[in-house]
């Protein structure tokens, strides 16, 4: 067994992006303020010095340029890393993820890949307003030819990062400014995880949890709460949301009967509706009780602290949608 | 925002020499004490912000203005109630300038309903109808085509409203701005564009940003008038912007202006500022805009004793307006639906 | 009764925006080539001639410039209709609409409303590619602020266009390039159609087709072979999709106790997952079996002819899935 | 793509006068032979594609090349095979010029699997990575930052390949121009951008889009290079973005490159070309540039059956091309997941 050490998930990252630039020439860091700065959330702090400014590019204000910029170097079989400061920025690059990074491959018939990672915090952080807030992540789940990944933990942050820039297709990486600084287990030698495995974070059987990046812990507090009570639920920690990793979804369904997904996107056709489908779909037959979502509030995030927090999903509202569900009659 | 008189735009805008040209020209001591007041305010206000920002009564980014009153203020003299403003995040200063009272914005960063936008805009995302005042906007270079619209449909309506937008230097390598410009001079848009080159994105200077040092230069792409002056005397840029509010009003013909400025505080709360030296912070604070109008005012027919009233006034404005959004209610749950939607709720 | 005419979808479209122009000043149109070209696709055949230049504007290439334009225009009281030459190209513009006409009402505190129409063809033509195919829909349904109107009928096109205009939100209007030519009866004085109603256009009892846009097109035809073999569905056709209609599809539903989807978007997530959530969460236990969707393949659109038809649902594709469920044992 | 000889870039790019200088110089008449059949090429490549069109061969849009012939053959006559080319949906011709083989390029536009693409590109997604073709693309503007990043890669891996990035007169308002130019001069990047200035953007004349008429007047915003001229002769062009592309291999600096052509044909197969009058057209097909390089050539060592004859190779490649394509397979549907991915698919 590995040895274990403690990092916070930034530092997580940051080791994950050092030992491939290590390892890797072709792998190279930038953004707004990753370089002399340090990043703006002290995600990539310390990485100019060891890289030089040749590998850690300081950009301007253009996400769609740089976005871009990126897309055409993993073409040439570079392997860019493009930190979006939020991923709300991304917004302005929609264009070139959706129809550059996710397309390219396919249109000229497999002859170029696109192996390149956009990452950056996502959804809420605390107060920072409608247009700092929103979850992105659905935007590019539905995409075909883009991966999305959304660790919890610092140690699979390290290995799907890793996982990620290794990836020889176009990935989507989420993070969560209120995730930066938990701890959590590393193992000394975490190699790269693969995608497409969800993970059980607690075992249970009076229903399933789905959850994933900040709310998988939203979602474990909601069931140390319940498991006072007596209830006892499964969580299941997607880690990736493409590809999606529906067999042990179903399989821990299987076993409770029952599903909540919780997640901080919005509801409608968020990641919440496609787990829905898919557990309605595959676990038709054990099934005793609706799936149900616990997502944001259907508006944008309003900048009053209270009503932001009653936006977003909190263990309590997880607790009363499990409840609902373990005491549905019929 | 109304204000005793103006001083006329000269027609030497696009000279540099007009700098020296107009600081010894007569000027109306009363209208400056009023932009001094209004810069004053500014000042007291975000450094009231700042404090209770520590003290944890406003969350989020905070973006202070500290530093560059003199820019908004003398731009905002130059327009008439009924001209727009479209802004960036780093809003309050613009947003007082236009007329918000200090208690709608107090309110608003403290998160209150009786804030300008019922506490749920926040700093970044400041709006006054009754103002003109079309907000803050929090996605870099996004707000510059809205502003186009807001011109677009004053010509469109006839009206001769001018609109002001305002950005950041580090908003010119974005889309928008181009987009914005460009459509801007097509339509000859009634607009003044005025970039607040601050010298700092974050923490990324300019001259890592752009390989052009002249902002303004970039009008020449656009076929638009430019102007760019450093901001030190408030007149001077009322005046400097009065010449393209009235090319705007006059000719509906946009205009690009740079006005070079300086943030005195960090980027936001969350921004040590390590990427300056002391020393250049220091030379910025000597030529601090407020000093120079508090001397100009001295030199002219103000006392002291009349300053300090000022001052005070301004100071029992504030304390009035802390505690105003320290007493006032939150908004609850159900402001959500219909802010979200006018009429019934789409879901 | 009102007499009845036989309008092309597109003439239906232009009469609407001709119509609500002539009541209304504050009405204008923009877009590329909707004014001397008459339209890329001929929806705005005649409109500049009748209103001139200063309200019906060509402007140059420039998505998120002129839907950010139409935005501060609405914000002042006008009400744009902002053509999309198709909505593929909406990602460049993805900001805008996201974070500028679907947050302003509510970050504004309520001050500033934006009722601006975004409108255009959506999904396939046929064979233009993978950058020219992507159905955006369930980009925008996802998002609180909007409504998404995407009509089948040139008599629903009129309708919900007029409704559309005079809404005091910002509604994207989805249309279809293949479904222009496409006739039908238009009520003489067909008024506004007020949003979130969804239509039952057939009648039937062995399961309920869902759909909307080209595709309850495909479902009607699915439909029709079906019956041949006896087997009688029931069509929805949506109309609109935010607000949707989740009354409707689950009294179909309660009725048959089966349910399709039908779209041309990606199934991941899209308004098919959104579906299928609320009708296992409401009609749970009235569902026979598992909902099922119908779904653009989960690939960006090939140009080869063949590989493209066997993209998009196709009433056989429909035919196959309705019969799985109907012949679903256990 | 390998040419015998190529004429020395000029020293003098940037005035205008150099057209009349050039004219007189002498040149080498096998390498404009050269590429006169690449011209012609293109020329009858694109009038089959019309036909194929019209047959129900080909499917969507179809963007001819027919009229700028000279564009493109000029402008990739000034790289090296390594060099690397960025283009938009209009890229029969520059697939052609960079080397694609006419029945690659055929066989795609049939959809079969065969073509350049494997069928699943289409007209205006033409890649091939053995010529370092990257590729035509559908979103005016998207591609432009793609090809700095192309570009931006070779700089990165210390190769000296130049890249070329082509798009329209119409892409020039679009915010992926000005981000692609802007990070372009900033970085240093070894880029020559060229805007096909066709006078049209589908049915909008220029002057409908854009208030400055000179579009190689943008590069200034930038500061960096530029140059602007009309497209009659190949070999001029060949000259002129040759001193563009020897600044991005050698200094390591972009330019903007503004060819004045004229399409024949309406924007696609679908569009009539109403808005402009029959005058207009006669007026450029006079002054066709296939037209004048023969002429030059006649002029030259050239007999009119040395002409023949490579109009008759070109004829005959046509066909072969033709055939090849009608005889193809079809790609079926295995192909899609492992064009989406590259290793397991994800769902
Ligand atoms: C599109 C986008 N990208 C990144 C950001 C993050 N961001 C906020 S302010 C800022 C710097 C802006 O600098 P400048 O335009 O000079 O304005 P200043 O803050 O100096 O007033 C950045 C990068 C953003 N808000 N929007
Ligand atoms: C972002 C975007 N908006 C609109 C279109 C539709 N469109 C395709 S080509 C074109 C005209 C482009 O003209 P120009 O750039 O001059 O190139 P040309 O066709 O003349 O070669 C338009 C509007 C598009 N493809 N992408
Ligand atoms: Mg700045
Ligand atoms: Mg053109």
């Amino acid at each position: 067994m590995s040895n274990m050490r403690q990092l916070r998930f930034r530092e997580a990252l940051r080791e994950a992006m050092t030992e491939e630039m290590d390892r890797d020439e072709r792998v190279f860091l930038m953004g707004e303020e990753v370089g002399h700065y340090q990043g703006a959330y002290k995600v990539t702090e310390g990485m100019l010095d060891r890289f030089g400014s040749g590998r850690v590019l300081d950009t301007p204000i253009a996400e769609s340029g740089f976005a871009g910029i990126g897309i055409g170097a993993a073409m040439m079989g570079l392997r860019p890393i493009v930190e979006f400061m939020t991923w709300n920025f991304s917004a302005v690059a929609f264009d070139q993820i959706l129809n550059n990074a996710s397309k390219v491959r396919q249109m000229s018939g497999g002859q170029f890949n696109c192996p390149i990672v956009f990452r950056g915090p996502n959804g809420s952080a605390k107060q920072v307003g409608s247009q700092h807030s929103t979850s992105m992540e659905h935007f590019y789940a539905t995409i075909p030819g883009l991966k999305v990944v959304a660790p919890a933990f610092p140690a699979d942050a390290k290995g799907l990062m890793k996982a990620a820039i290794r990836d020889d297709n176009p990935v989507v990486f989420i993070e969560s400014e209120t995730l930066y600084s938990v701890k959590g287990d590393v193992p000394d030698n975490q190699d790269a995880i693969e995608f497409g495995r969800a993970q059980v974070v607690r075992d249970g059987t009076a229903a399933t949890l789905v959850a994933y990046s900040r709310m998988t812990h939203v979602a474990l507090e909601a069931a140390a709460h319940l498991a006072k009570e007596g209830i006892e639920v499964e969580v299941v920690d997607l880690r990736t949301l493409r590809p999606l990793d529906e067999e042990t979804i179903v399989r821990s369904v299987q076993k409770t009967h029952r599903c909540v997904v919780v997640h901080e996107g919005w509801s409608y056709g968020g990641v919440g509706a496609e787990i829905a489908d898919r557990v309605q779909r595959l676990a038709f037959d054990w099934l005793e009780a609706p799936i149900l979502r616990v997502a944001q509030l259907d508006v944008g995030m309003p900048y009053n602290a209270k009503l932001e927090q009653a936006c977003i999903p909190q263990p309590d509202r997880v607790r009363d949608t499990v409840k609902r569900l373990v005491f549905r009659d019929g | 925002m109304t204000k005793e008189s103006s001083p006329k735009a000269s027609p030497h805008a696009h000279s540099d020499r007009f700098i020296e040209a107009t600081t010894e020209r007569s000027f109306d001591a009363s209208h400056l004490a009023h932009l001094y007041r209004q810069m004053f305010l500014i000042r007291r206000v975000e450094e009231e912000s700042a404090r209770a920002y520590a003290s944890g009564k406003i969350g989020g980014f905070l973006h202070l203005y500290i530093g560059q009153e003199a820019a908004g203020v003398g731009a905002l003299a130059a327009l008439r109630p009924e001209d727009n403003v479209v802004t960036t995040y780093r809003d309050h200063g613009i947003a007082i300038a236009k007329g918000m009272t200090t208690r709608a914005l107090l309110a608003e960063l403290w998160g209150k309903k009786t804030g300008c936008s019922q506490g749920l805009g926040g700093s970044m995302h400041l709006f006054d109808k009754a103002h003109n005042m079309l907000g803050g906007y929090g996605i870099v270079g996004g707000h510059i085509p809205l502003a186009c619209g807001v011109a677009f449909a004053a010509k469109y309506q006839q009206q001769d409203r001018v609109t002001l937008c305002f950005f950041g230097e580090g908003a010119v390598s974005i889309g928008g701005f181009h987009e914005g410009l460009s459509l801007a001079s097509l339509w000859k848009l009634p607009i003044v564009f005025i970039c607040e080159n601050n010298e700092y994105a974050m923490g990324t200077p300019l001259s890592r940003t752009l390989s052009v040092e002249d902002v303004s230069q970039k009008a020449e792409a656009y076929g638009i008038a430019r102007d760019r002056l450093v901001v030190d005397d408030v007149l001077e840029v009322e005046a400097r912007v009065g010449v393209a509010v009235e090319r705007a009003r006059k000719e509906q013909l946009p205009t690009l202006i740079e006005l070079r400025t300086y943030r005195f505080r960090g980027h936001s709360m969350s921004d040590p500022a390590k990427y300056r030296t002391q020393a250049e912070l220091d030379d910025h604070k000597q030529r601090d805009p407020l000093t120079q109008a508090r001397a100009k005012l001295l030199a002219s027919k103000y006392t002291e004793d009349q300053l300090l009233a000022i001052e005070k006034s301004v100071e029992e404005e504030v304390a009035d307006a802390v505690k105003f959004a320290d007493d006032s209610p939150e908004p609850d749950l159900s402001i959500l639906a219909p802010t979200t939607y006018d009429g019934p709720f789409a879901y």
